[in-house]
């Protein structure tokens, strides 16, 4: 798969809530190579900040991506700011992507790893539960999930839908699947992949870690895999590389 | 007809530009970026005796006009990077400069001499990893040790060598003429600076190894005035790299004394960096009616 | 009640906030912008027995996220300084701290002893200037040299002394140790890392004196990581500087084991810079719970 | 003076030649303090970029500055790129200004030097002619100075005026006045300091240096004097804070 480097154009800039943002981006080449679970690296104007920041793909259109992003820090904050016109240095698509298998599946997202979910609630065929995990009533994004199918809230104020987390959620409304797809923060896909393993499914996950180049060159993303990874052959995939998404048995977390 | 190639102990590079060791791995993946060809040489990713895991993540952090890495010299060891990387980067008309590592002279040797055969033209001998305990930096800040290490690999090597110095030194010239005693054919400089960055919410440090090594457009003029230095302090050529991003940053340290130039954390935000500054290198040169880029090196004094 | 204040050596600072010598004056100019009331300390330019021309100009260049200086310890001498400058800061709520500098034990000690009934609480002895050949680097990079000067200002000197390390030095620690055991109260750190930028279009050196001290937040993660080593091998107290610019970034320093941080280059360009790094700590403090500042001195290990 | 950091507002950015752009900018309260002859110091929006980038101030109304600026640099191609509201760092008013004499005067500006004059020719009272220095045909500004007094054009290359420097447009003019106020290159400069000492005119001279600080307090910006300085004693004068106006013969050029 093709990867390019180049300087798209912003099509829209929405605020989703207090502190997500989604942003409609026009590109020449990446939007055609790009499938759901790929990421981008996006660049800040600011001279002072070198590295990339990895946001994955929300949604793909023929020459239109879209990424949902949480506003954590200068990056993302200089993200926010950007208006329909403006230009914005991206590379990608960046990453694996999900598998699609056609298995009765969960789509899980917690917090902001629910962008990921949408392009994949896209792109998968077969029967499908979204179960998404919020902080508190600010749902973003769940009524572009509600056409894909049935769409059940956790949060964590309890606001809205099953108080707690996602598995409390899935517990909550006795749901059943063959397959998990999943991208949130750490302790949940933990939590995941042994509750896919206990239930004995199949179980796909989405990691994060500090990026430098993005490509698989540098060696900064690993993670800790079961097996000897085919680049160093030291029990360390590249997340940017090798993943994002990984078989949960795959890796160590 | 502008002539841009230069000599590095005898081995002729089309163009002074090179990539720096650990920012480009073996070079396969920007080639998806970069025409490997256009370029005087790639410089891979240290590699060591057998292979190294490498240290825990987060392993590298943003600063202000630079990063901190402590990748921990992760490899794959000798055996998998004959049979993998070295053919790879046969298929190309560039220089393979391998970037050697280890954690005693007797690891430095094996490597060595494992590519006595291979069809590497330079070895390039890092005693300048600080995020290593034992990943040559201990060689590398004391002079006597840098004697004795570009000694003993010198009198196994069949490719000339290159030895890397670090800057994490009092006087970078004592290493240099250390290195040049002890046989060394080329110097390069700088590697990273160690430093460390921490994160205030969590009160931990930002890299799970502690320190890391900085590098970027933060520290080039830490890195010019080095090579400058060592340029005036020694007759062997010099590699320059630390923070060049562009071909007017290479041309800096061309002026300063350095015969060839490395790229290294540029690629991670420009992955076009090194072919860019091949090519704004010659538009200099024309504007300049500069016709060998050697009539270049080392004339700012 | 949060509890801001430290102490260095038996100066109680109202805050750990204070200005790094040689950016701030005497705070006669950057008094238009912030109260020097609300300041820890006022650190002076370094001051001489006699004045200091400086060197011929460009005496700065801008480089990426930093900037270099090769002022060159311009000072009207400790005659005009005394006249002038103390009793200007006299008029303020905050302490006053001189920096010294010299070309010889001689010249320091007479400052030093200029300054001994003057109404001035620390003194900060300059042994790391990279910009004077005499200016003291010669001093502060060799540890003998270090412990020697150290040994002779404090049996001279009225006030609790500080002494200025400098960071272009393999070791640290070795420096650090050297100035505790010649009896210094207090160490400040970093001084600027010489560096170079030449202007590639008239092929010359950016500043005349071809070097130039690197300061700035280019610097940080070095300035930290020394700060860090210092503070983890000397049991005295720790000035911490190196491209300080906001409240997160003087955290830093104070988690890693700095009492006291001082703001230099940054006053360049925030003018504000002093003030709001210690409105930021006072924020934090409350964020984290934090009652007393002391608590958080050093705390990441 | 009061001086004062401010966060501005651009009104309108006008491209004049080639290079030279025109910017007013609305301060609260810098341009209530500024007189002709100071300037500013602007920031760049890059965080890499720490300098200030000092630039004269070219006219000064109630609440609003315009500075006239040639891109040369990294710094003053961003400022070319802002458009009406938006925000810019700028400090000042900065330095000493030019003393207003009641004298038939020159005001002589070359290159990149123009600007300051235009302030200067509405503030002075008293009988003046403008002696402008361009490269080329491209004569930014000049018609703005006519309402204010004779123009005298002088070019490099010839294509207007008199061929050559501001001097040989005075020679060529047969101009005569008692007192010089000008900016402009450092050759032209000296070359007026000795055409007024031989003369026997007042000349008064704007300078430039690399600054850091622009107060006073960094000692970056220093020429050499003739007297001692008041600050260091050393003759040192400080064109951030002293000048950048100074009597010709006080400074060493
Ligand atoms: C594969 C992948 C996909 C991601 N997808 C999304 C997404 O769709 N939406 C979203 O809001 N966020 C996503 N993130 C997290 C996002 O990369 C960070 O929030 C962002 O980089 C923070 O940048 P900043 O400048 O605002 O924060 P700062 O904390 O100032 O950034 C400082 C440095 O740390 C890095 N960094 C900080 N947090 C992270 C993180 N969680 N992961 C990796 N690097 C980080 C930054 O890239 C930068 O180099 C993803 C991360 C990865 C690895
Ligand atoms: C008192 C004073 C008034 C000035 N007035 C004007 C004006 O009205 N219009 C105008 O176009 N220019 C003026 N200049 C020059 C202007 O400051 C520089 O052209 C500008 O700083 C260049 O910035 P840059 O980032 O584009 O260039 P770069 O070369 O990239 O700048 C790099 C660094 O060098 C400094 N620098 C570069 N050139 C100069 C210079 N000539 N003088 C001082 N510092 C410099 C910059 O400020 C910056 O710190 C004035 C300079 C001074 C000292
Ligand atoms: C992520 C990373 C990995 C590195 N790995 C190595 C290495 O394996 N061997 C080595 O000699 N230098 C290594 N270096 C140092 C670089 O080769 C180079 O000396 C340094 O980064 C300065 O150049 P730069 O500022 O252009 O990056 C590494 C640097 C980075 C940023
Ligand atoms: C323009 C300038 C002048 C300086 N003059 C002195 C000096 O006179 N004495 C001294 O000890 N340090 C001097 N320094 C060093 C600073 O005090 C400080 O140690 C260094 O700049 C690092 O801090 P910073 O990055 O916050 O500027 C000077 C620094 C600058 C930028
Ligand atoms: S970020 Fe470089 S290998 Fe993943
Ligand atoms: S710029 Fe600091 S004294 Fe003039």
């Amino acid at each position: 798969m093709a990867k390019y480097k180049e300087t798209a154009i912003v099509l829209s800039q929405e605020q989703l809530s207090e502190d997500i943002f989604s942003m409609w981006i026009q590109t020449s080449r990446i939007a055609k190579e790009a499938v759901c679970g790929q990421f981008v690296s996006i660049y800040t104007k600011d001279g002072a900040k070198l590295l990339p920041r990895p946001i994955s793909l929300c949604e793909v259109e023929a020459d239109q991506i879209r990424i949902v992003y949480r506003i954590v820090g200068a990056g993302t904050k200089e993200f926010s700011t950007y208006q329909a016109g403006d230009s914005i240095e991206i590379m990608g698509p960046l990453g694996n992507g999900f598998p699609l298998k056609e298995k009765k599946a969960f789509l899980i997202g917690g917090g902001i790893g629910i962008p990921p979910m949408l392009q994949l609630a896209k792109s998968l065929k077969c029967e499908k539960q979204m179960v998404l995990g919020y902080r508190d009533a600010q749902l973003f994004l769940k009524e572009a999930f509600e056409p894909y199918g049935a769409v059940y809230v956790a949060t964590e104020d309890g606001s809205v839908g099953t108080k707690g987390n996602v598995i409390d959620a899935i517990m909550a409304n006795h749901l059943e699947a063959d397959i998990i797809y999943a991208c949130g923060p750490t302790p949940m896909l933990r939590a995941l992949k042994q509750y896919a393993k206990e239930h004995e499914m199949e179980c796909y996950i989405s990691l994060e870690e500090k990026m430098a180049c993005g490509i698989g060159a540098c060696l900064a993303c690993v993670c800790k895999s079961k097996e000897v990874d085919e680049h160093t052959h030291v029990h360390n995939k590249r997340i940017c590389k090798d993943g994002p998404v990984f078989a949960a048995e795959e890796v160590e977390l | 007809m502008l002539n841009t190639s230069v000599n590095l102990a005898g081995v002729q590079l089309k163009n002074p530009v090179m990539t720096a060791s650990g920012t480009f791995g073996s070079g396969a993946e920007y080639s998806e970026f970069v025409d490997l060809n256009q370029l005087g040489a790639v410089v891979t990713k240290g590699v060591a005796n057998i292979p190294w895991p490498g240290n825990p993540t987060p392993r590298i952090a943003e600063t202000t006009g630079g990063m901190l890495n402590a990748i921990g010299l992760q490899n794959p060891g000798i055996d998998v990077f004959v049979k993998r990387d070295i053919p790879f980067l046969k298929q190309y008309d560039t220089k393979i400069i391998v970037n050697v590592c280890g954690k005693s002279t007797e690891d430095y040797l094996e490597v060595v001499e494992r590519l006595a055969d291979e069809p590497v033209d330079l070895l390039e001998i890092n005693i300048s990893c600080p995020n290593v305990k034992e990943g040559g930096i201990a060689f590398g800040q004391d002079p006597k040790a840098v004697e004795a290490i570009t000694k003993a690999v010198k009198a196994k090597a069949k490719q000339p060598i290159i030895m890397k110095l670090s800057p994490n030194v009092t006087d970078i010239t004592v290493m240099a003429k250390a290195a040049e005693a002890g046989g060394a054919d080329v110097l390069s400089l700088i590697n990273t600076l160690t430093g460390m960055k921490i994160d205030i919410q969590r009160q931990c440090f930002a890299i799970a190894n502690k320190t890391g090594g900085l590098s970027g457009p933060a520290v080039k003029p830490i890195a010019l005035r080095m090579v400058y230095q060592v340029a005036n302090a020694v007759s062997i050529p010099i590699i320059g790299m630390g923070g060049i991003a562009t071909a007017e940053d290479a041309i800096e340290f061309i002026l300063a004394g350095a015969t060839a130039v490395s790229i290294g954390t540029a690629n991670f935000y420009n992955p076009y960096a090194t072919i860019e500054v091949v090519e704004g290198i010659e538009t200099y040169m024309k504007q300049h009616n500069c016709e060998d880029i050697n009539q270049l090196i080392g004339i700012v004094k």
